[in-house]
């Protein structure tokens, strides 16, 4: 276990930053551009870090309109670095992960995903709407991470996970010094309070059945895109072709199953037309059929969706857990 | 030196075709046309001045237009296009309207020439 | 009579559902039937334009008669709405209620502090004279009118609602306001660099989940324009020029239409200052003497 | 055939053929597509029922069933005029270039049927995939038992591979081609394809039936079967959902767990009977 002075902070990141992209925390999203004190109190951005790895809009690659041909270009991205990204963010991306790496492996994710290094920070201060300790993690969750950070009062904890994390360390070496005995149980301290702050509820996912009345809360939805754009774990997206004078994209973009646009056919029939039908799907996708598929929910607890629903819909009533 | 899109309403666009052979139209102008200024949905102005291409509308006289009310709508919309865009900070300039009779041609060929060469 | 009398009465007079608010602290709207009468609540937290759901999947069209439950604000959309013949004015019965401002919920946690256990109905919330008073967990907390209010209420032109059927509460006796357009006047004073810096740096933020428009009362178009892909107007791709786009057009489509509910920038997750376009566009919109209720042809649309 | 590494990147093709089979309203075409590499051509090997994503430069992809027999040189495809892509592709002439990706889907599961009878019932353009498996079966006539082929449309402007349909009923004795309305001069069948069905009446012993058509078609036809004493797990159809991706990522054809794009097009009814909401 290594530590590292606040007052160091800057120079730490200056450090990383001659090797990496580095990407912190700020209010919004998680940017190269963020305030490095302000950072560690942050709780969590607006938007989830799934768009390090999954960029809300993406090329997939150029073609020319004239030729007709496409154009491939490899170029390769130089490594990002993920400073403070919170154990519910990096839980989103291993979920993610499953998905596009399950029977075709998506090529484009996967670049992203190793040309980035996570190092996380346990969360201290969970916030009324987090519920990640009833979909089975911890505000001190590590899976995935490369570096696992604590935060105790004037010093930063780090323990590294990975090869790739051993190197980070290896490269701030100059700045770290080894973390003290007290530091160390400080540290564990903290992660219990932590864990004991987040409000613990018994989900029952044998009322989302398919018929249930649970779906009446439909009648409000406004099926816009904020709870799907937000999550760490939703990932359906659209492809389309965007053209311009002479030369054209393949893009790969966010698209929300929210929209009726989402499933309309060219036929203009509409399997899911209804708000009943496209927010039973999401609810169900994430808590009935991931379930089956990968058996575990595909949600961090992360309650971005209910902080950010303009009607107020609560994933937690919704699961029963009032 | 930007792209310019002129729509132009059935009059405008004869009065244009009727001085082609005067005065000639720099190449980045494209011409569309279409029935009346009113029907110009304001979205492809829009869309043109995002693209980076200057737009200008040319139509009847207010009191002139054949379905009435064209022209002046297309003068009101424009107006506020031009407000808001000024507004988010851009260069309101890039859209014109012109009040242009079938012999006027000649003066929206000019004004056209001028535009572009901006 | 309070809100819940009244809403038995409609019942009994063969309205079929009612557009409401339910809940103290965690408020919701919902769509009530005669056995949930007792859900229905107003309050100070009671921020949702209800009036979008008339437009919604035509729900209008499936029931014989609907309530909906409308602040002074509100009221003005179903105005605009029934201008635009957007549903037949015998399928509605308005219940207005007279309004003195109502809060953002988020607001009230910042001042509080994170309130974690407590029940719904434990909550009280209301106005008292100039003062807001809220008791939670048996405190009590007490806040200026003037540091809570919403933005759009401070200079609120109707509290009291221009058209209803029955009226819950009495009417509000107010100074008339008068909207000054203050804000849109303290952007316009930039100089054109500024302005355009003032709002990349808020368009690049913009994730276009389209809650703004499925928010907007006014924004009912069976197929919207950005869903069009011939001709596309806007791009899919999240960039600024195509945001730039998204927020001019929808602006656009509002003009003279926009009542100023602000719903807009209150469910932006990313906190665009929306309301600001609108009311610019409804300034503009005085200004070159548009018509009072602008028809949707004059803006094209 | 081995996927390329980039699962979204599509293989240059042209389109070496244009046939018109339906002229309406809706029309349907039939393009043979070639990739443009002989060697991924000859390795270009699917099974009947699997789809592919067929691409045009600057509009966009959509999935279409393959119409050819496994074992043809090239690519085929019907498409009825209806979106962006379908109608982009009604405007290329011979020689155009498209782009394809595939084989997408699962395709019928033919090894598991084999030694069986089978009833092929298809609707309008929904013969597509029944085209490539009847092709698929006549090579390999002795693996398969009896075979039934019903085929219905609007009307007979509306029959897709009309002279190969008329063809297969001058071979087979079991073929009944039906239009819905009558027609002059017409003296086949006539009525919907759920009642030529019950005229027709297959024994269900030892049989599979594979439908393909319609939604409303294939529903009231699983009812007749049923009525026939056909079992689920003896009932295959193919479903049709918006597609994006073509690998089960992008989430828009799911039906409960399943995805129609990665676990389909081809489900039996036993399968799809768990399954919610299916059309």
């Amino acid at each position: 276990m290594k530590a590292l002075d606040k007052a160091n902070l800057d120079k730490f990141v200056e450090l990383l930053s001659e090797e990496f992209n580095v990407y912190s925390i700020t209010d919004t999203d998680f940017s190269t551009d963020f305030d490095n004190n302000k950072a560690l109190e942050i709780l969590k951005p607006i938007k989830s870090a799934k768009e390090i790895v999954f960029p809300q809009t993406e090329p997939l690659f150029k073609f020319d309109l004239v030729g007709k041909e496409i154009v491939v270009n490899e170029k390769q991205n130089s490594t990002n670095l993920m400073l403070w990204i919170k154990p519910c963010d990096v839980r989103g991306i291993n979920i993610l992960k499953k998905v596009f790496e399950k029977d075709v492996k998506d090529v484009y994710f996967a670049n992203k995903l190793n040309n980035t290094i996570f190092v996380g920070l346990a969360c201290n201060n969970p916030s009324r709407n987090c519920f990640c300790t009833s979909v089975s993690i911890t505000p001190y969750y590590k899976e995935g991470m490369d570096v696992f950070a604590t935060s105790v009062n004037g010093a930063i904890i780090f323990e590294a996970l990975t090869e790739k994390g051993k190197e980070v360390l290896e490269k701030v070496n100059s700045l770290l010094r080894d973390a003290t005995k007290d530091e160390v149980e400080k540290a564990k301290e903290i992660h219990l309070q932590a864990e004991n702050k987040v409000r613990r509820y018994n989900f029952n996912t044998s009322r989302l059945t398919w018929d249930s009345d649970v779906w009446r809360i439909s009648e409000i939805c406004l099926s816009c895109g904020i709870c799907t754009y937000l999550c760490p774990t939703c990932h359906c997206f659209d492809i389309i072709d965007e053209n311009y004078v002479y030369e054209g994209e393949r893009i790969r973009i966010w698209d929300s199953c929210m929209y009726s646009e989402y499933t309309l056919q060219a036929s203009g029939h509409n399997p899911r037309a209804y708000r009943l039908q496209r927010l039973r799907n999401r609810i169900m996708h994430k808590f009935v059929w991931f379930k089956e598929m990968f058996d575990e929910y595909a949600c961090t607890g992360c309650g971005r969706c209910v902080s950010y629903c303009p009607v107020n819909i609560s994933l937690i009533e919704i699961l029963g857990g009032v | 030196m930007g792209k310019v899109i002129v729509f132009c309403c059935d009059a405008a666009y004869y009065g244009l075709n009727m001085v082609s052979k005067l005065i000639e139209l720099p190449e980045d102008v494209e011409v569309v046309r279409v029935p009346c200024l009113g029907r110009v949905e304001f979205e492809a102005v829009v869309r043109a001045l995002l693209d980076s291409a200057n737009v200008v509308l040319a139509g009847c006289h207010e009191n002139n237009c054949k379905n009435i009310d064209g022209s002046r709508l297309a003068k009101m919309r424009v107006e506020l296009l031009r407000r808001m865009l000024e507004f988010v900070g851009m260069d309101a300039d890039r859209v014109k309207h012109l009040e242009i009779s079938t012999y006027e041609g000649l003066k929206l060929a000019e004004f056209l020439n001028e535009f572009a060469a901006r | 009579m309070d809100l819940v009398e009244v809403a038995k009465k409609l019942f009994d007079e063969g309205v079929e559902v009612i557009i409401g608010y339910q809940g103290n602290f965690n408020v919701k709207p919902i769509f009530a039937k005669a056995n949930e009468v007792d859900k229905l609540t107003f309050n100070p937290l009671c921020i949702y334009n209800l009036t979008n759901y008339l437009t919604m999947e035509g729900f209008v069209d499936k029931v014989d008669k609907i309530g909906v439950v409308v602040k002074g604000c509100d009221s003005k959309t179903i105005l605009q709405l029934l201008d635009e013949n957007a549903f037949s004015r015998d399928k509605i019965v308005v219940i207005g209620i007279p309004c003195n401002g109502v809060i953002d919920v988020n607001k009230i946690v910042e001042e509080i502090g994170e309130f974690r256990e407590f029940k719904d109905n434990e909550f009280k919330i209301k106005w008292e004279g100039d003062e807001l008073v809220v008791e939670v967990n048996g405190k009590s907390y007490k806040f200026p009118k003037d540091k809570i209010l919403l933005e759009k209420c401070k200079v609120c032109e109707t509290p009291n609602p221009v058209v209803y059927d029955v009226l819950v509460g009495n009417l509000i006796q107010q100074p008339h306001r008068k909207e000054e357009f203050k804000a849109v006047k303290e952007i316009e004073s930039l100089s054109l660099e500024q302005r355009w810096e003032f709002w990349i740096k808020e368009f690049e933020k913009c994730i276009r989940c389209y809650a703004c428009r499925n928010v907007c009362p006014l924004c009912y178009c069976e197929s919207c324009v950005l869903e069009r892909l011939e001709p596309e107007f806007v791009r899919r791709a999240v960039r600024l020029d195509e945001n730039i786009a998204y927020h001019l057009i929808r602006a656009y489509h509002l003009a003279n239409r926009c009542v100023g509910c602000g719903e807009c920038e209150r469910v932006c997750p990313v906190n665009l200052p929306l309301s600001l376009l609108n009311k610019k566009v409804a300034k503009e919109v005085k200004d070159l003497g548009f018509s009072e209720f602008l028809k949707p042809i004059e803006v094209g649309r | 055939m081995v996927l390329q590494l980039n699962p979204y990147l599509p293989y240059p093709a042209y389109i070496r053929g244009i046939r018109d089979e339906v002229l309406d309203k809706r029309p349907i075409k039939t393009f043979t597509i070639e990739l443009k590499d002989e060697k991924l051509m000859k390795n270009f090997t699917f099974k009947p029922g699997q789809c592919v994503m067929v691409g045009i430069i600057g509009v966009g992809e959509a999935i279409f069933a393959i119409a050819s027999p496994p074992n043809a040189d090239c690519i085929e495809i019907s498409v009825m005029k209806m979106g962006r892509v379908t109608t982009a592709l009604h405007n290329c002439n011979v020689g155009d270039k498209v782009f394809v990706r595939g084989p997408i889907g699962n395709g019928f599961p033919v090894e598991e049927w084999e030694g069986k009878n089978i009833v092929l019932i298809a609707g309008g353009i929904g013969i597509t995939p029944l085209r490539s498996l009847y092709y698929y079966i006549c090579d390999n006539r002795g693996k398969y038992g009896e075979l039934t082929f019903i085929y219905g449309a609007r009307s007979s402007k509306d029959l897709c591979f009309k002279e190969e349909i008329f063809e297969i009923e001058r071979k087979e004795k079991t073929c009944h081609i039906t239009i819905d309305f009558e027609e002059e001069g017409w003296t086949r069948h006539v009525g919907f394809v759920p009642d030529v069905l019950m005229k027709v009446s297959p024994s269900p012993k030892n049989s599979v039936a594979i439908t393909c058509g319609p939604p409303i078609m294939i529903r009231y036809v699983i009812q007749n079967l049923h009525k026939l004493g056909f079992k689920p797990s003896q009932i295959y159809t193919t479903l049709e959902k918006r597609m994006k991706c073509g690998i089960g990522k992008c989430g828009r054809c799911n039906i409960g767990s399943l995805y129609v794009c990665k676990d389909g097009p081809v489900f039996s009814y036993e399968t799809l009977q768990k399954l919610p909401e299916v059309f």
